[in-house]
């Protein structure tokens, strides 16, 4: 029993230091900013989502004691990280990426950052 | 890890103090933020150094604590700076909306400016 | 085991915190350098519960989720600001 | 009557649940004072949310979750074997536009959350409004396959959930 | 134990936060809850220097905790005496501000004045040194509040400086602090008295540092050389009203230096002896220098009383640097002295430079209303500040010229003091005569400007000048009671003993080895 | 104390009390003000006169009133023969001079102003001379400086006037500070500041080391109040007082008082080979110097200043010579001097008022137009000469009879022929004073046609001639007493010398210089003429122009040095105490030891070094980029956070939390505020600049480091042993860093949130100063127009927060709750919910999430600092002391056990002053942003699509 809540602990840390480190490491090995925003996604989402069900695995396993608040976090970071990786994206398309490179919306209002929203057009 | 903590007194001690003689309001500000975190790591180190004991009392057993003192001392040093900075960013923003640029040297030309104007009016 | 784990856990996190450090050196966008900053964040909030675990105790905890929601917000100020220039409008 | 005091009962479980969360000990008080907070924090948060949505249908909102979990598993290991082992050069990123038909902004958060969560894309913007979301993929062979993907996989889910 | 002892803190401390919150829309209504708080102050120092006459040193545990793991407000006549000066000072300041409508010239000037008078008065009374700390920023926090107020290019500049050469100075004093706790393990300034005793020399390094820092951290606050250098902007900028008020915060650097150096790392101490004296006395006289140079050479009425200020700091500090009860007692009594003289100047310069067209110029303009009596009132002010007889600061001069008369100061000290003097007598006589003397000659010739007549001061904006000279008449008239009041409270610090002993508890005072202090004082005895 | 004594105190006061008069009395006209001014000195002559016979008699009257004994200083008063002496003169001349300045002064001068400086000098001066405490003493002479300032100034807009004030008052002050040394070393060496007791010490202060220090200090004092050679330039330049004024201080009173001095110190001082060299050298000098340059002025007025210069130095060289002949010489030489020489002003002084001018080459032939005025200057002036039959030829024969028996340096002749040379110079000037202005031929070319003056304004110059002839016939009798008794005060009792008051003492030696004298002087001029043209052509120095230049070099010194060091350049300030601090550390630090390290060092684990070099490197990167500004903020985000898991690590964990939030809030400020700052800094210091910061940055930081080690190596006994122990007995709580905030030292919380408070205030009063003034068209002006997306509030992030706010809000009152027991408080709790409706702000906009705020931020910040302040003025009513806690645990059904404290009320003070101080500055920072163009928005989101679907059903439509 001790032996295989080691391995499953065990296991959930090796996973989440591997993704942890393939976050970081695409920040590094990919070529473009927009390439790179896609690393650290992993690192938030089964990086850290493996440490913390290791950690709930291990108190309730090693210390015998229950713990979920672990899972507050994740929801957090779930809830949190695509509104960071939505915003350090604008951020790069705000100087380095002009209407012209992205395509068009489909409808009859432009993107978001390069065009006003309808409702002041409509109050004008 | 004395050495760890000593030497990142001493780099945020260096680095805080070439900012603050910089000439301009906000690389003062940085530098007295860096320096402000130098004297909190260093009030805080004066309770000496202790890993995995933070003084929270423990029902049962006996345990080891860190000194709390120097915790309580660094965290109003921290609130009151943070106070401080505010009003600072805003008295550095007052004055470079008043003068123009955030230039933190006065001179006398500025005061000789004022007097010519001043005449000028007359 | 458990041990083991944990330090290549530690390593594989302290390893990804110099890779980080490495791009917020070199940016080259700002969007770089958030970013790289972010991903401290994130890789700090696992060391703290790396060490939660190795320590058996729960006083990391609150530090790790106070990490992740302010780390969110400083995030998003960074960025309203080379967006908007002002962050709260 | 019960409908004043919880306005918004999901929220007030959520809230009771992340209380729990917190204190990270289930007791009768701390179960008490999570329902008093989850009733009180909504209340006294309600004006910073006008038009608090409400589930249609809970029960897909479960599968949809279990599914966009799924999903980031999946793709998170695909992704990684990209970095690990692609070259740079053979990395085909690309732009595409995902049309919406939601409408709710509650739904096109999501929908957008979920694209950037699942590893691969990243939903970098949306129109003016809101009839479109920008996707960056990392390496798409085929990005009409992957705006399909999305809206067929998370978007019809969504506006199930939400509309 | 008195509960009035903290009086002066809490009373200004709920005050302020009312009319900051309660009354920030009606200032009339502001004006007269300060007005009445400060009232209210001045009778409530006046029974504590009562209490504090009996010559027991008064201790109040805050929260109810033994010294020294609580904080602790210590009364004694020192501490008493300040505290009055204070009030009395803040009253005259107050009615100045409120009569020229000072307060009105931005907000919140009250609120921020109450918090000032409550930093002050918890510095002079706190017997803790982080809480010396605490104290200190907060009457600095509510003075770059009030060296702001009102706005305006310059000073907003100045006030920058301000606040960044303070921010700095309150870096290095939690630097300080923390040294010390390091090196004692104790914050209450009775506990550390006893526990700097206890140190060997041989072990001395760490105390020696926390000591010398802390003196260089007093010394920003008194302005003294080579840190003097954020004072003159300052003041000169500051609205001069609070340039009034502020007369006092140089002498709480003053007080520290008094209160922690005498008392911890006194003379006859082992670890710190001779550490802090042989570096204050020549920085003090360099300080004079300074402020008399800057008297005689200033182009503007402000900048020059801020140098005077400077000079006094340098004359004041020259005495403190000394270390000797009668000394302490001479720069006390200057202490007094000179902050109502610095008072009654900036609040004649203000009502006089709101009436020039020139401003503090120091060029000739046409007289304005009421020369004759600003004339008067300056030439009182001056006399004063110079240290001219009948007013307070000739006699306080000469105690210092007294207690320096020992030969290790005497050359510097003396000459310092004398030709300082000079250079300020002269300063202040150019300045003056410039000011109401020539401008009846130009008035004489120049027919009278288009501009509207300035209004003339009403007796009450004239009031509190008049009362801040007539105190340095006052303490000139009554000196021998004041005298043998503040000697009293000069050897109360200097007798750390009764301190330690009333903070901590007799019984821990046989405790307390006194064999070193013992050991440099027989030889002297010998000799002498 | 003799009987009679407490006149003493009266007389000298009482001047003082009449200056009060003038002011009151102008009102009721002229004489009448004149007249009441008269009555004090009046009053105090009478006074004077009744303690006259006792004084006569040889006894001395004390009166003392205890001052400041501490310092040896009393109010105490003496009067003896030397006292008598002066105290009369004062008074006497005080008399006269106001009846004189009744009708000198014109209508338009403030008179009621001059008579109350005539009589605040007349208190000055008595006092000087019947101080029995030589720091009383001080007091009056720098009074005397000061009141004859005021004098001299009276007539403000005469430039001359406030120059010669200003110099007199420097050159008297600064040997009044010289004397205030002197005095206090001779204080010091008497072992009393009483001159009762120093004049009994004379031989053991003449054999002191101090006494040559002390004497030279009190010389300066005195002899620049007597305007001795070379201070004697002063003098002349007060002349530009009103005559009265020149009559009283200049020739009677005031500068006598150095004489007085010198005659009060002879029994302490002479009888040295110091004293006799320099004072009667000095006064040698002087008299000769003076005499010769009377003798070529051509004002009125400053021939007879010179001559009171050549006088003054007469009666110096007396006092000098150290015999007790010449001390009596000298006494007699004070009267007959005070007599004759305020006379001629006086006379001098009508002259001028008549003539409208004091040009001697534009006078003559005046005694046939003002016979009277003619007959009192000749009068007066024949004694100033030294003629027989006037008082001044007495005491000049005993003057040249001291001189011929003195040598000097060996030298048998080389003072009598001075003095002789100076009686020579003495006759010349008085004759030329009496011939050139009142003989000769009428003019028609006087500025204004002379005659006599009103009976008023010749009386007193006329009564002190009638003595100057009643002194000169008649010497023994009419002063002879006075002389006797004031002269054995000088000389310090004993044996009075022989001398003899009489006029004939047969053929001797100062009969025969006389005579030389009479017959140079006469000689000299009829050569007037030519020599006065030569003398015109000759260099000489001018002192008044040295003078200035003195002043204006010093003041130009002054202001390089003032406007040198204080340049404006707070970086040099900075830069000036970062070096003291390590300098002065570095001191203290080798000047003790150090104990041996006692204290093992903790291991290093490497994510631990991971996270130093980050913090190193993040460091490095801010001071190397920190002119890119935004890039700098970005770095300090990664500074703070390895700082607040570096606390964590190192079982702080409270810190850690209050770090990173205060860190997250502290960036977002600096954002709001660089919104309006340039983003990038400028390159402006030069290399060598930048240079010197760098070599200040490694040695502070070297120092602190260093000093950091050197601690943490070494254990120690702090007093938190007694915080771990009682914090869950006394204070209620396990998390002791809580317990010390909320109740150990409560007392530093409560001040540090009134901190915040006050910074929340100051901010918000700074802002609504900004937006009144001209800065606000400043802002409005500036140009907002930055390349912007153009989503201000980003759909997704709206409906994040929505959804995070009651998440954070909980975690918020987690923390707030739990604060006492765990990690977490009031200051954390209040920084995480400010968070969280930051993140509504930044999402939604301020205004429209200000629309929904219900408690203002004012009021927070009030009702934090006032439930704190109560919470521990609550403890009064237990009678407790401030900040006493009381806690109780509540045993709640279902509800475990709730500790429930006065902690908890006070904590909750500190969250909302935390909470408000937030707020109202980011309320501040923003209320700037929207005067300087913003605009503010009424929707939470820029468009909100479900509007895009009723759009389009309309469309459809
Ligand atoms: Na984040
Ligand atoms: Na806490």
């Amino acid at each position: 029993m001790d032996f295989l809540a080691e391995l499953v602990i065990a296991f959930f840390l090796v996973v989440s230091g591997v993704f942890g480190f393939v976050g970081s490491f695409g920040l590094i090995k990919l070529r473009g900013t927009m390439q790179r925003l896609h690393a650290p996604t992993k690192a938030t989402t089964l990086g850290v989502g493996g440490v913390l069900i290791a950690s709930m695995l291990y108190f309730l396993l090693i210390e015998g004691s229950l713990s979920f608040h672990e899972l507050l976090i994740t929801l957090f970071l779930f809830l949190t990280a695509p509104i960071v990786a939505h915003f350090i994206a604008k951020t790069f398309i705000q100087a380095n990426i002009r209407p012209s490179d992205v395509p068009p919306t489909g409808g009859e209002h432009g993107w978001s950052m390069y065009d006003d929203p309808p409702s002041d057009q409509r109050e004008e | 890890m004395e050495l760890i903590v000593a030497s990142s007194v001493g780099v945020l001690t260096a680095g805080g103090v070439y900012l603050v003689l910089r000439l301009r309001a906000f690389p003062v500000i940085l530098g007295l933020a860096l320096l402000s975190y130098a004297a909190n790591i260093f009030l805080f180190a004066s309770g000496r150094l202790r890993i995995n004991a933070p003084p929270v009392l423990q029902k049962y057993g006996e345990a080891v604590y860190t000194d709390p003192l120097p915790q309580a001392l660094t965290l109003t040093a921290i609130v009151i700076a943070f106070g401080m900075t505010a009003l600072l960013v805003m008295v550095a923003l007052g004055a470079f909306i008043e003068a123009g640029d955030d230039r933190i040297d006065m001179t006398e030309a500025d005061d000789a400016g004022k007097a010519v104007r001043k005449d000028g009016a007359a | 085991m458990i041990e083991a784990a944990l330090i290549f856990a530690f390593g594989c996190y302290g390893l990804g915190l110099l890779l980080n450090l490495w791009r917020i050196t070199r940016g080259p966008d700002v969007a770089d350098r958030i970013l790289a900053l972010d991903t401290i964040v994130i890789n700090v909030i696992a060391l703290l519960i790396l060490y939660g675990i190795k320590h058996g105790t729960a006083v990391y905890y609150e530090a790790s989720m106070l990490v992740a929601m302010v780390g969110f917000v400083s995030t998003v100020a960074y960025c309203r600001f080379v967006l908007r220039g002002d962050i709260i409008e | 009557m019960l409908g004043r005091i919880f306005p918004h009962p999901l929220l007030s479980l959520v809230l009771t649940l992340v209380w729990l969360g917190l204190v990270n000990k289930v007791t009768p008080g701390n179960l008490v004072l999570g329902v008093a907070l989850g009733i009180i924090v909504p209340l006294t948060t309600a004006a910073y949310w006008p038009n608090r949505p409400r589930l249609r249908n809970p029960l897909m909102a479960a599968e949809y979750a279990l599914v966009v979990l799924w999903d980031i598993v999946v793709a998170n290991v695909q992704v990684a074997m990209i970095i690990l082992f692609k070259r740079n050069a053979d990395l085909r990123s690309t732009w595409i536009t995902v049309p919406l038909d939601l409408t709710s902004a509650e739904a096109i958060t999501v929908l957008a959350g979920t694209i950037t969560m699942t590893p691969g894309t990243v939903s970098a913007m949306l129109a003016a409004d809101g009839g479109a979301i920008l996707v960056h993929c990392l390496h798409a062979e085929d990005p009409d396959a992957v705006r399909d993907q999305i809206k067929s996989r998370y978007e019809r889910r969504l506006k199930e959930i939400f509309e | 134990m008195s509960h009035w002892i903290i009086a002066p803190i809490i009373l200004p401390a709920l005050l302020a936060p009312l009319i900051a919150f309660v009354m920030r829309y009606d200032i009339v209504l502001a004006r007269a809850a300060s007005f009445a708080g400060a009232l209210a102050l001045v009778a409530i120092a006046v029974g504590l220097a009562v209490i504090s006459a009996d010559g027991a040193v008064h201790v109040y545990d805050l929260g109810n905790w033994p010294a020294p793991f609580g904080i602790v407000l210590v009364l004694d006549r020192l501490s008493a005496v300040l505290v009055l000066l204070t009030a009395v000072l803040a009253l005259i300041v107050l009615t100045h501000a409120a009569a020229t409508g000072w307060d009105t010239r931005g907000r919140h000037f009250h609120a921020l004045f109450q918090f000032q008078i409550m930093g002050i008065c918890g510095a002079f009374l706190t017997g803790d040194a982080f809480n010396l700390f605490v104290f200190f920023e907060i009457l600095l926090i509510a003075s770059y509040g009030l060296m702001i107020h009102g706005g305006g290019k310059v000073r907003l500049q100045a006030g920058l400086q301000y606040v960044v050469m303070n921010l700095a100075g309150s870096t290095l004093f939690l630097i300080a602090l923390g040294t010390l706790y390091a090196a004692t393990g104790t914050l209450n300034l009775a506990d550390l008295a006893v526990k700097v005793r206890e140190i060997p020399i041989e072990e001395a390094a760490l105390i020696r540092v926390a000591a010398m820092l802390l003196m260089v951290v007093f010394a920003i606050k008194a302005a003294l050389f080579p840190i003097q250098f954020w004072l003159p902007a300052t003041y000169a900028n500051a609205p001069a009203p609070v340039a009034a008020l502020f007369a006092i915060m140089t002498k709480v650097g003053a007080y520290a230096i008094i209160r922690i150096h005498s008392m911890i790392f006194g003379p006859e101490i082992a670890a710190t002896d001779g550490l802090t004296g042989t570096w204050l006395f020549p920085a003090a006289a360099v300080t004079l220098a300074i402020g008399a140079f800057g008297v005689l050479g200033a182009r503007r009425l402000m900048p020059l009383l801020a140098f005077s200020v400077v000079a006094s700091m340098g004359t004041m500090m020259l005495a403190v640097a000394a270390f000797t009860p009668w000394a302490t007692t001479a720069a006390l009594y200057y202490l007094i002295h000179s902050t109502f003289a610095a008072a009654a100047l900036f609040l004649l310069a203000d009502l006089v430079v709101s009436r020039r067209p020139e401003g503090d110029r120091l060029d000739p303009a046409p007289a304005t209303v009421q020369n004759g009596l600003f004339a008067a009132l300056f030439f009182a002010g001056a006399v004063a500040m110079a240290g001219m007889p009948p007013l307070s600061g000739f006699l306080g001069k000469l105690m210092i010229l007294d207690a320096l008369r020992d030969p290790q100061f005497m050359a510097l000290g003396w000459t310092a003091v004398l030709a300082g003097s000079l250079l300020v007598i002269v300063g202040l006589a150019r300045a003056g005569s410039v000011l109401f003397w020539r401008s009846t000659a130009v008035a004489a010739h120049v027919p009278a400007a288009d501009d509207p007549e300035p209004r003339p001061a009403s007796p009450i904006q004239i009031a509190p000048t008049m009362a801040a000279i007539g105190m340095t008449a006052l303490l000139a008239a009554f000196a021998g009671p004041l005298t043998d009041f503040l000697d009293a409270g000069s050897r109360q610090v200097f007798h750390a003993e009764d301190y330690i002993a009333a903070v901590l508890g007799p019984q821990e005072v046989p405790e307390v080895p006194q064999p070193e202090p013992d050991a440099v004082e027989d030889p002297v005895q010998e000799e002498g | 104390m003799s009987s009679g004594s407490s006149l003493l105190p009266i007389i000298a006061i009482l001047p003082f009390l009449g200056a009060l008069i003038p002011g009151i009395m102008i009102r009721a006209g002229r004489t009448a003000c004149a007249s009441f001014t008269a009555i004090p000195t009046l009053l105090a002559l009478v006074m004077l006169g009744v303690l006259a016979p006792a004084v006569m008699r040889g006894e001395v009257i004390r009166a003392e009133i205890e001052w400041l004994p501490q310092l040896g200083l009393s109010a105490s008063f003496f009067l003896d023969g030397l006292g008598l002496l002066f105290a009369g003169m004062i008074l006497g001349m005080g008399l006269l001079i106001t009846l004189y300045a009744r009708f000198y002064l014109s209508g338009e001068d403030p008179m009621g102003q001059f008579y109350t400086y005539l009589l605040l000098f007349q208190g000055a001066m008595l006092g000087i001379v019947i101080s029995d405490n030589i720091l009383l003493l001080l007091i009056f002479w720098e009074l005397t400086s000061l009141t004859s300032f005021l004098l001299i100034g009276y007539w403000k807009h005469l430039p001359e006037g406030r120059q010669g004030a200003r110099m007199a008052l420097a050159v008297t002050g600064a040997g009044g500070l010289a004397m205030i040394g002197g005095m206090l070393i001779l204080g010091n060496i008497a072992g009393s500041y009483n001159l009762t007791d120093i004049l009994q010490q004379g031989d053991a202060i003449r054999a002191s080391d101090w006494y040559l220090p002390a004497l030279i200090l009190i010389l300066i004092g005195a002899f620049t109040k007597s305007a001795q050679f070379p201070f004697h330039f002063w003098l002349p330049h007060a002349m530009a007082a009103p005559t009265p004024v020149s009559a009283y201080l200049h020739s009677a009173t005031m500068v006598k008082a150095g004489v007085f001095l010198l005659a009060r110190m002879w029994p302490v001082l002479s009888g040295t080979e110091a004293w006799f060299y320099i004072v009667a050298t000095t006064g040698l000098v002087t008299m000769v110097l003076g005499a010769l340059i009377a003798l070529f002025k051509d004002d009125l007025k400053a021939l007879l200043a010179f001559s009171t210069v050549s006088h003054l130095g007469l009666l110096t060289m007396l006092l000098g010579f150290g015999t007790k002949y010449a001390a009596i010489a000298a006494v007699f030489h004070i009267i007959n001097h005070l007599t004759f020489k305020a006379a001629l002003f006086m006379s001098a002084g009508i002259v001028d008022h008549e003539t409208h001018t004091r040009d001697i080459k534009r006078l003559g032939g005046l005694r046939h137009l003002m016979p009277i005025t003619a007959s009192i200057a000749v009068v007066t002036a024949l004694s100033m000469a030294g003629m027989i039959f006037f008082n001044g030829f007495l005491s000049k024969e005993m003057m040249l009879d001291a001189a011929a028996e003195t040598v000097w340096a060996g030298s048998a002749w080389a003072v009598p022929v001075a003095a002789t040379l100076g009686a020579l110079l003495s006759v010349a000037y008085s004759f030329r004073f009496i011939v050139h202005v009142f003989f000769g031929p009428v003019r028609d070319d006087y500025p204004a046609k002379p005659h006599d003056p009103p009976f008023g304004m010749w009386a007193a110059p006329a009564l002190l001639a009638v003595f100057v002839v009643l002194i000169g016939i008649l010497p023994a009798a009419i002063v002879g007493p006075l002389v006797a008794v004031a002269g054995g005060a000088v000389i310090g009792g004993g044996e009075l010398p022989y001398y003899s008051l009489k006029i004939w003492h047969g053929v001797n030696a100062a009969l025969i210089m006389s005579v030389i004298a009479l017959a140079g002087g006469l000689v000299l001029l009829a050569l007037h003429r030519p020599l006065d043209r030569l003398w015109q052509v000759a260099p000489r120095p001018e002192a008044k122009v040295i003078f200035d230049g003195l002043v204006a070099a010093a003041a130009g010194l002054s202001r390089r040095i003032t406007e040198g060091l204080h340049n404006g350049a707070i970086s040099r300030y900075l830069a000036i105490f970062v070096a003291a601090s390590v300098a002065l550390g570095y001191v203290a630090w080798t000047g003790g030891g150090l104990a041996p390290a006692d204290r093992a060092m903790l291991p290093i684990p490497p994510v631990v070094a991971i996270g130093w070099v980050l913090l190193a490197v993040a460091t490095a990167l801010v001071v190397t980029m920190h002119r890119q500004r935004f890039q700098a903020l970005v770095l300090i985000g990664v500074i703070g956070l390895m700082i607040s898991v570096g606390f964590v690590y190192l079982s702080a964990p409270d810190l850690a939390l209050t770090q990173i939030s205060v860190e997250t809030v502290t960036i977002m400020l600096l954002l709001l505020a660089l919104h309006f700052l340039p983003k990038d800094t400028p390159r402006e210091s030069p290399l060598a600049l930048r240079a010197r910061d760098g070599v200040l940055a490694v040695a502070a930081g070297g120092a602190v480091g260093a000093l950091t080690f050197a601690f943490l190596l070494r254990d120690f006994s702090p007093i938190s042993d007694y915080h771990l122990a009682n914090s869950y007995e006394g204070g209620g709580g396990t998390n002791v860093v809580n317990v010390i905030l909320v109740d150990f030292r409560g007392f530093d919380t409560y001040g540090e949130i009134i901190v915040l408070g006050i910074a929340g205030l100051a901010i918000f009063a700074l802002m609504e100063t900004l937006l009144r003034g001209q800065a606000a068209r400043r802002l409005r002006n500036s140009d907002q127009s930055q390349d912007r997306s153009r989503d201000r509030h980003p759909l997704m992030m709206v409906v994040a927060t929505r959804a995070m706010l009651p998440i954070a809000l909980m975690v918020g009152v987690y923390i707030f709750l739990r604060g006492h027991n765990q990690p977490g408080g009031g200051f954390i709790a209040g920084l995480v919910v400010s968070i969280a409706f930051l993140m509504q702000y930044m999402a939604s906009g301020f205004a429209w999430a200000q629309a929904r705020q219900r408690i203002g931020y004012h009021d927070m910040i009030g009702w934090g600092v006032v439930i704190a302040g109560l919470t521990g003025a609550g403890a009064w009513l237990a009678g407790k002391p401030f900040l006493t806690s009381a806690y109780g645990y509540i045993k709640l059904p279902l509800i475990e056990e709730f500790g429930l404290g006065s902690a908890f009320l006070f904590d909750l003070g500190v969250f909302l002053t935390v909470l408000g101080a937030v707020m109202l500055t980011l309320y501040s920072l923003s209320r700037i942003a929207r005067y300087a163009g913003e605009t503010v928005n009424v929707e939470p989101m820029d468009y909100d699509p479900s509007q895009r679907a009723g759009a389009v059903g309309r469309g459809g439509e």
